[in-house]
């Protein structure tokens, strides 16, 4: 593992194992082009995710807690992939460091002491941060070129303010400044951090309908032909959900959506077949193949 | 024949986008009598001005026309540019071919007829104009300050600081006003006697003020600089010289039952009194209406008791003429109350609250006066019914204020900090209480107001709860509060032990009245007007009186500070210099053709005219015709408009000038 | 209804009586020296005439006349446009009860001192209008037969009958009219003006040092006789007159040309009162009613 | 009780229970003036029969029945927006974390029991796997919820893309989990934890 | 506003008498608001309306004026306190003359325009000279400048031709 100037310890959370592999895959992909170390913390546990601290605080911060004692197992930053993941554990952090009451509390579930010496990282971070856009760029075999890409935020990768401290909470561009170092352009559009109702995926699926139905149709209004997510939960709506969309608001979409590594992965040279098109629901490529990407 | 110069500025493309200014401009040059016509692209701009002045200088003019925008904008300006080029700056005249033409019109044949139609006017009028120069006025270099609250006071304080003498007169009989009333002052919550007082000692200890209190104004004639003021002392029954304020005669007057009105009627005080412990000055008044020795003849008790005689039951007013260059006006306020409304109140009344009848519904003044420590109950909040603890206490904004319907468009600009400001004092006597309040908006833009009022809601509790209420009424003990919470959408009810209504600020009862004296101009609320809302916040229309305070609309005590020091501040412009210059559009008479029927004189709003006897070298009279003070006319010509004759004429504005105009057209 | 009016139809006997009086009282104040002058009328040469006289002299007291034909309104002699005659001390002055209203405006307008005046009042049945036999049409709507608040007055009333209101008729007759038709009117009335201001010569009111129709810079009226002229001299007079005028209708009487100029004065005079309550001459105001104003006036023609 | 009209005294309004959310969530309620810009911005606004503002001010109020009585605090997406975007700092989100805990202690007098039961199912995943698993947790979900047939169709889908696992690995900190749980529990029980 | 704009056959002119402080001042205000009304009044600014003399109304009439308007402050608004309340007494009298010597009174409008109605200003403008123009020229005064004393009226072909070849 020495071998890589940047190494870290992984959170890929629970989606990335399942309805996400995509997500998973690129990710390891990605990061071995570009010799980036990638250390799966082993038998991490469920963040909780919103579920938990819809109901109970004290339990969310417990799981996210043991996480992050999980992780200190392993070397290097923890590097996390799924957004709601990254938004608990980073509010994790942030809420204990502030409230000495829900430290104890959290330390005596967990039974252990509560970690802050790990820095919680997105993939976005390392990439355009701890990486830099200046090696990003230089590692690209095959340029993005032609590719409209629309960058979606969702709302877990930046709120509240002072939690992930990722980029600017309401006009962030640290995804268009990542995908664009891969050659591709980005187009501007409204609907970039509204929430797609992944909360209600299972429960009240009628709301992710009308939720990301907007937010379908603002991407296909400002000229994209793609969306690019950095959340599984995300992309489980707007997806997996989205011939489901077309029908209930009578919109033809057929926009793919990729996960940013997928793409960036595609850009470095990564063999497209280790990239997971083929368990998207909306296929990509023929978009793909009509900009000569595959 | 006349050497008109006419220059017509292109106002960059404002006027020149509609109108055609070198069609003006040669078209100008065609008149009779103009002898040089340009146009330009701004004319008011440095090299502008050069043009006008070069072409004064080289074609000789001896008359102006700029052809721009309104004289309100550059007609100072431009005389200025006329007269720093040696021309008379009453020989140089605007026309308006921007706000009156270029802008209001869209069809450029017409526009630019019009704009040569309005240059030929003015060319006619120029040619009319006679050369006029500032009339200078003496000044008494002496201050009249009327109202000795905060805002007299200070302006009072600030002038005799600067080295003049002031008068400063007061009707109640201790100055002080309504700050010394008050318990606590927003937004610092510091004591506002505290403060106060201090400054009731300073002006009655500083040597260049001269107080006269329980007195009253009882004329004004002059004019800026030379006024002459009759104040009315109003008979105290106590010689001011020999009292040392012992007391010794309100405590032995054995009439004691009388609500005092500084206590908002809920304490008592004896027929001899000073208002307040710490009046200035501390000489009692004798009230003569509920005095035992006044009503029967017998008892004198108070002659017996004081020991420096200073007793005297046979004083009777007083006039005293005071002369004085300025006037500062600081009637102040009151608040409408709803049971016996002042008079000339435009406020229908709020049958819905009870007119007054409920005895639990107080005014925020009374609730000042029950939370400040040297109230009747010693800063205690017990209500006026029973003299219990209130426990639930509902305070009701924009009581008058804010209700066209009601009588009353404005908002009283300080309730909303007063309010917050007693549900502290409330939550600090009483810690087990509840305050709330019914309000439409809370207007807090001052400084450290809104975290005042957020202080309030956040830290003090105080509920307050968007909605107006639509009745009060009282059930057993308790008064119900019907109101609604518009956030919610909910109607809500209280039954509260005390209500304290916001009224509205109004101005003194009797404001019209001092300003007919005045000869100042008030809004249809009895507020006085200022010269200009923007520009002239503290000078009144007529010249010399300047307005300090709630008189000239709802102020806060900051504000009123600030306006009283930049009152004070204008009397000592005016008293920088020993003689006033003015603008000369003056009326003037002619003396050959008058013959003194003095229309003139009864149609002038200053009063400006007089009888003046025209005599011969041996002192015979030879007959009576009028004359115009200059310094009291304020220039409106009504005088010349009247006159039979037309033997007065208004300098700036004569027939032959506005003949000229009407006979170009 | 007495549509033909005769002055004739009163008994002549009282017009004696009243010139008795008024001899006396002139010849008492003369010779206590209270005046130095009085200020009425004698008969003229013509048989059933009468004129201005000023009487300084107690024997010629006897001169003074009172008939149908005193028809001048003594108080313009007592302005300052008759300077000479006020120079000669205080006055005596003979008046009806028309002329009085004239001084009580006169005082009103600071041109007399009541003070200095001892007005001796006649009573007047009325006075000859055109033709020596008619009854003056002011005289046929007269309210003012006795004089009221003067030093002395002489005469009675005997009974009148009710005369015909000639000029309160021709007036509605005007004001029914349109404006178009008055205009017509108008302008064949003033076309005829020769402009020998005979009107501002006789009015008590026009005592002006100079006129500002005769002013030239700015002329504010044009001089010449002509229809354009004219009319503004006319309106620019009655509007000078208005709240001002008592109604003595000197000016139409001397009119050479028989413009009907009291019809503009009685016009304004009733559109003042209507609006103002306004009545000129009955006692001394110090504002007449266009030199003050109330805050409520009306303003239903203003925008 | 919906349209009743509000009786306020000190008894009506329950002020303990503002202060409890206070102290849940972290953030003051008193600070909020009702401005309305989180019911603005909220993307769940349509579904709320109370807007944000409106929970905020009942519980000014010391309304918590009218509050706790709707679905509105169920309806939140957790986007955070309101708390992202509020001019006062009120971290309305918090509330309603807090909000929803107080409904789900009580076993709630909310109407919403969908949400809830998603809720109670990923949790109780989480308990006995120490992860998520969402074929077991949708079957689950529609078999309790008597939707059998809800996303019937996608299903094989997903399955035959690889995104749905029919079987998992147990954790092997499973054991860690559960002592998480129960200690939780404890606390509670011995009343040192909310 | 904009665009097409109607030709009349007729364009009154129209002269206003108005005082500087409030009606001069509104008229400012239509101007720098922008408001659009018809070019044809003449505006003659007076330090108030008491300053006003009837005599003005008659020679602006005189002068070929087909419609007069005076306007100042609102009653009370005064600058000079009282200038207005005197002008209203003055007009209101004048304004009875001119309607007995048979002034049509559509011709003359008074009004009060403070200095914040730049609205009504344009409102009272626009509606007199609409009204004026719906009138037509005024005849009046203007006949009576070309008349004579002596001629009465123009009545024989000769005189008429004549007259007619007058510039």
């Amino acid at each position: 593992m020495t071998k890589h100037d940047l190494n870290y310890s992984y959170y890929p959370g629970c989606s990335l194992h399942a309805s996400a592999r995509e997500y998973d895959e690129s990710t390891r992909g990605l990061f071995h082009a570009l010799g980036i170390g990638l250390v799966e913390v082993p038998d991490w546990l469920c963040c909780g995710a919103t579920p938990a601290h819809n109901v109970d605080e004290l339990l969310s911060l417990s799981l996210c807690a043991k996480n992050l004692a999980l992780a200190e197992r392993v070397a290097g930053d923890l590097a996390v992939a799924c957004a709601a993941c990254f938004s608990r554990l980073k509010a994790t952090q942030h809420h204990l460091a502030e409230s000495e009451t829900k430290r104890r509390q959290v330390e005596y579930a967990i039974d252990g002491e509560v970690s802050f010496a790990k820095p919680v990282k997105h993939l976005l971070e390392i990439l355009a941060t701890d990486l830099g856009l200046d090696r990003l760029a230089a590692a690209v075999r095959k340029p993005l070129a032609g590719l409209r890409v629309a960058c979606y935020y969702g709302c877990l990768l930046t709120r509240p303010p002072e939690v992930p401290q990722l980029d600017c909470v309401e006009a962030p561009t640290i995804m268009e400044r990542v995908i664009g170092a891969a050659g591709a352009a980005t187009v501007a559009w409204s609907h970039r951090l509204e929430c797609c109702g992944a909360n209600f995926t299972l429960s009240r699926p009628g709301v992710v309908l009308k939720l990301s139905g907007d937010i379908l149709a603002s991407a296909k209004r400002a000229g994209a032909d793609c969306l690019m997510v950095a959340c599984p939960l995300c992309h489980g709506n707007l997806d997996i959900r989205q011939k489901e969309i077309e029908e209930a608001t009578g919109n033809r979409f057929g926009m793919p959506v990729f996960y940013m590594t997928q793409l960036l992965a595609l850009a470095v040279g990564v063999a497209p077949s280790k990239l997971g098109f083929d368990s998207m629901i909306v296929n990509p490529l023929p978009l793909l193949r009509e900009k000569g990407l595959v | 024949m006349s050497r008109i110069g006419v220059f017509v500025c292109h106002c960059g493309e404002n006027i020149s986008r509609t109108v055609d200014v070198e069609k003006v401009a040669a078209e100008a040059a065609r008149l009779p009598g103009v002898s040089y016509a340009c146009d330009y692209k701004y004319m008011c701009s440095d090299p502008g001005q050069s043009l006008l002045k070069k072409a004064v200088a080289e074609h000789g003019l001896d008359g102006v026309v700029v052809a721009a925008c309104s004289p309100r904008m550059h007609e100072k300006t431009f005389r200025s540019a006329a007269k720093s080029a040696g021309l008379n700056p009453f020989l140089c005249e605007m026309a308006n071919i921007r706000e009156h033409c270029s802008w209001v019109h869209e069809d450029r044949e017409e526009a630019t007829a019009k704009a040569s139609d309005i240059v030929a006017m003015m060319v006619a009028r120029v040619k009319k104009d006679k050369r006029l120069v500032p009339i200078t006025v003496p000044v008494t270099k002496r201050a009249l300050v009327i109202g000795g609250g905060i805002a007299g006071i200070q302006a009072a304080l600030d002038i005799a600081d600067a080295g003049h003498q002031v008068v400063l007169v007061e009707r109640e009989p201790s100055i002080g006003g309504h700050m010394a009333q008050l318990s606590e002052t927003f937004p610092t919550l510091d004591c506002s006697q505290c403060i106060m007082t201090p400054r009731m000692v300073d002006a009655a200890n500083h040597p260049n003020i001269t107080l006269h209190t329980y007195s009253e104004i009882e004329s004004v004639d002059g004019y800026i600089g030379n006024f002459q003021i009759t104040v009315r002392k109003k008979a105290r029954s106590v010689i001011e010289e020999r009292c040392t304020g012992c007391g010794i005669c309100s405590a032995k007057c054995p009439q004691k039952k009388i609500p005092n009105s500084f206590d908002k009627n809920l304490g008592l005080r004896p027929a001899i009194y000073v208002p307040f412990p710490q009046a200035v000055p501390n000489t009692p008044v004798i009230d003569r209406a509920n005095c035992t020795y006044f009503r029967s003849g017998k008892c004198g008790v108070c002659q017996k008791v004081c020991g420096p005689g200073a007793i005297d039951y046979g004083q009777e007013d007083s006039l005293i003429v005071e002369p004085v260059g300025a006037i500062v006006v600081a009637t102040g306020f009151e608040l409408y109350s709803i049971s016996e409304k002042p008079k000339g109140s435009p406020i229908k009344g709020y049958g819905e609250f009870g007119h007054g009848t409920i005895p639990d519904v107080i005014d925020g003044l009374t609730f000042e006066r029950l939370a400040s420590a040297s109230g009747p109950t010693g800063g205690k909040i017990l209500r006026p019914s029973d003299g219990k603890e209130p426990k639930q206490v509902v305070f009701v904004q924009c009581v008058g204020s804010r209700a066209r319907e009601k009588g009353i468009s404005y908002c009283s600009k300080i309730c909303c900090m007063y309010t917050a400001k007693h549900t502290m004092l409330y939550r600090h006597k009483v810690h087990d209480g509840q305050a709330y309040v019914f309000f439409m908006d809370a207007r807090t833009p001052g400084k450290n107001y809104d975290e005042f009022w957020r202080r309030a809601v956040e830290e003090e509790e105080a509920v307050y709860i968007r909605g107006m209420v639509s009745r009060l009424y009282q059930k057993g003990d308790k008064v119900v509060v019907m109101g609604s919470d518009i956030a919610v959408g909910l109607q809500v009810e209280i039954e509260a032990d005390l209500v304290v209504l916001a009224t509205a600020v109004q101005p003194r009862t009797g404001a019209d009245t001092l300003a007919q004296k005045l000869g100042i101009s008030y809004d249809r609320y009895n507020f006085y007007s200022e010269a200009h809302a923007k520009l002239k916040p503290v000078e009144c229309a007529t010249a010399g009186i300047y307005l300090a305070g709630a008189c000239q609309g709802p102020k806060d005590i900051p504000d009123t500070v600030s306006q009283a020091s930049a009152a004070a501040a204008k009397v000592m412009t005016l008293f920088a210099k020993s003689e006033l210059e003015r603008e000369p559009i003056v009326a003037k008479v002619n003396e050959r053709t008058c013959v003194a029927c003095l229309y003139c004189r009864k149609v002038c709003p200053y009063g400006a005219v007089e009888e003046k006897e025209l005599r011969d070298r041996q002192g015979n009279l030879i007959r009576v015709v009028a004359y115009v003070n200059p310094g009291v006319c304020g220039g409106c010509g009504t005088c010349q408009a009247t006159c039979p004759s037309k033997s007065v004429e208004l300098d700036g504005y004569t027939d032959e000038q506005i003949m000229a105009m009407i006979e170009s057209l | 209804m007495n549509n033909s009016a005769q002055t004739q139809s009163i008994d002549p006997a009282l017009y004696a009586t009243a010139t008795e009086a008024i001899r006396a009282e002139a010849k008492r104040v003369l010779e206590a020296g209270t005046v130095a002058a009085v200020v009425g009328w004698q008969a003229g040469r013509r048989k059933g005439s009468a004129l201005p006289a000023i009487v300084t002299d107690p024997t010629k007291a006897d001169t003074l006349v009172f008939s149908p034909a005193c028809v001048n309104n003594l108080a313009l002699y007592l302005t300052k446009a008759k300077k000479e005659i006020r120079q000669k001390g205080r006055l005596a002055i003979v008046v009806k009860g028309c002329d009085l209203r004239a001084l009580v405006g006169l005082m009103g307008e600071n041109q007399l001192k009541r003070e200095e005046l001892h007005i001796i009042g006649v009573v007047c049945p009325g006075v000859q209008g055109r033709g020596e036999a008619t009854m003056a049409a002011k005289c046929r709507e007269c309210a003012v037969h006795t004089p009221e608040g003067t030093d002395v007055t002489v005469g009675s009333l005997p009974d009148l009958p009710r005369f015909t209101p000639v000029e309160s008729e021709e007036l509605a007759r005007l004001e029914a009219m349109t404006p178009a038709e008055r205009w017509a009117f108008w302008k064949e009335h003033f076309a005829r003006c020769i402009r020998c201001y005979a009107c501002r010569q006789l009015c008590p009111f026009c005592y002006c040092e100079q006129c500002l129709c005769d002013r030239n810079r700015p002329q504010a009226v044009e001089t010449t006789p002509r229809p354009a002229g004219n009319m503004a001299w006319h309106i620019v007079r009655a509007m000078h007159l208005a709240g001002r005028c008592a109604g003595c209708a000197e000016c139409e009487r001397a009119c050479p040309m028989d413009i009907p100029l009291n019809l503009l004065n009685r016009k304004m005079a009733k559109e003042l009162k209507e609006l103002y309550g306004h009545e000129a001459g009955f006692e001394v105001q110090e504002k007449g009613p266009l030199a003050q104003y109330r805050e409520d006036d009306d303003q239903s023609f203003i925008k | 009780m919906k349209h009743t009209k509000m009786q306020l005294s000190t008894e009506t309004m329950n002020l303990g229970f503002v202060r409890k959310v206070e102290a849940l969530s972290g953030s003051s309620v008193r600070r909020c003036f009702q401005c309305g810009k989180c019911s603005a911005g909220c993307p769940m606004r349509s579904f709320m029969e109370h807007p944000p503002n409106r929970i905020v001010r009942l519980l000014q109020l010391g309304q918590y029945e009218r509050v706790l009585a709707g679905r509105s605090i169920w309806y939140c997406a957790s986007c955070e927006t309101c708390t992202t975007r509020c001019p006062n700092k009120v971290d309305l989100a918090a509330i309603m974390d807090a909000l929803r805990k107080c409904s789900w202690d009580a076993r709630g007098p909310s109407k919403e029991s969908l949400v809830q039961l998603a809720n109670r199912l990923f949790l109780d995943n989480i308990r006995t796997y120490g992860r998520q698993y969402e074929m077991r947790l949708a079957a689950v979900f529609n078999l309790r919820s008597g939707k059998l047939l809800k996303d019937f169709m996608l299903g094989p889908t997903l399955l035959t893309r690889g995104k749905l696992k029919m079987f998992h690995r147990k954790n092997r900190n499973i054991g860690e989990i559960e002592k998480i749980f129960s200690r939780i529990e404890e606390l509670r029980k011995k009343g040192e934890a909310p | 506003m904009h665009g097409h704009k109607e030709k009349h056959a007729f364009e009154p002119k129209i002269v206003a008498f108005v005082c500087t402080w409030c009606t001069y001042a509104g008229a400012d205000l239509a101007g720098t608001s922008r408001l659009q009304y018809p070019a044809n009044t003449r505006v003659v600014k007076f330090p108030c309306t008491g300053r006003i003399d009837p005599v003005f109304i008659l020679r602006a009439f005189q002068k070929g004026a087909d419609g007069v308007l005076v306007s100042g402050c609102h009653p009370g608004d005064c600058h000079y306190m009282a200038g207005n309340f005197h002008a209203r007494r003055r007009f209101a009298a004048f304004r009875q003359l001119l309607d007995f010597i048979g002034v049509d009174l559509n011709r003359l409008q008074f009004s009060w325009v403070s200095a914040a109605e730049g609205g009504k200003w344009v409102e009272v403008v626009t509606e007199l000279t609409e009204r004026v123009r719906a009138m037509g020229p005024m005849p009046e005064f203007r006949e009576l400048e070309a008349e004579e004393c002596w001629s009465g009226a123009i009545d024989t072909p000769e005189l008429k031709e004549a007259y007619e070849t007058i510039p």
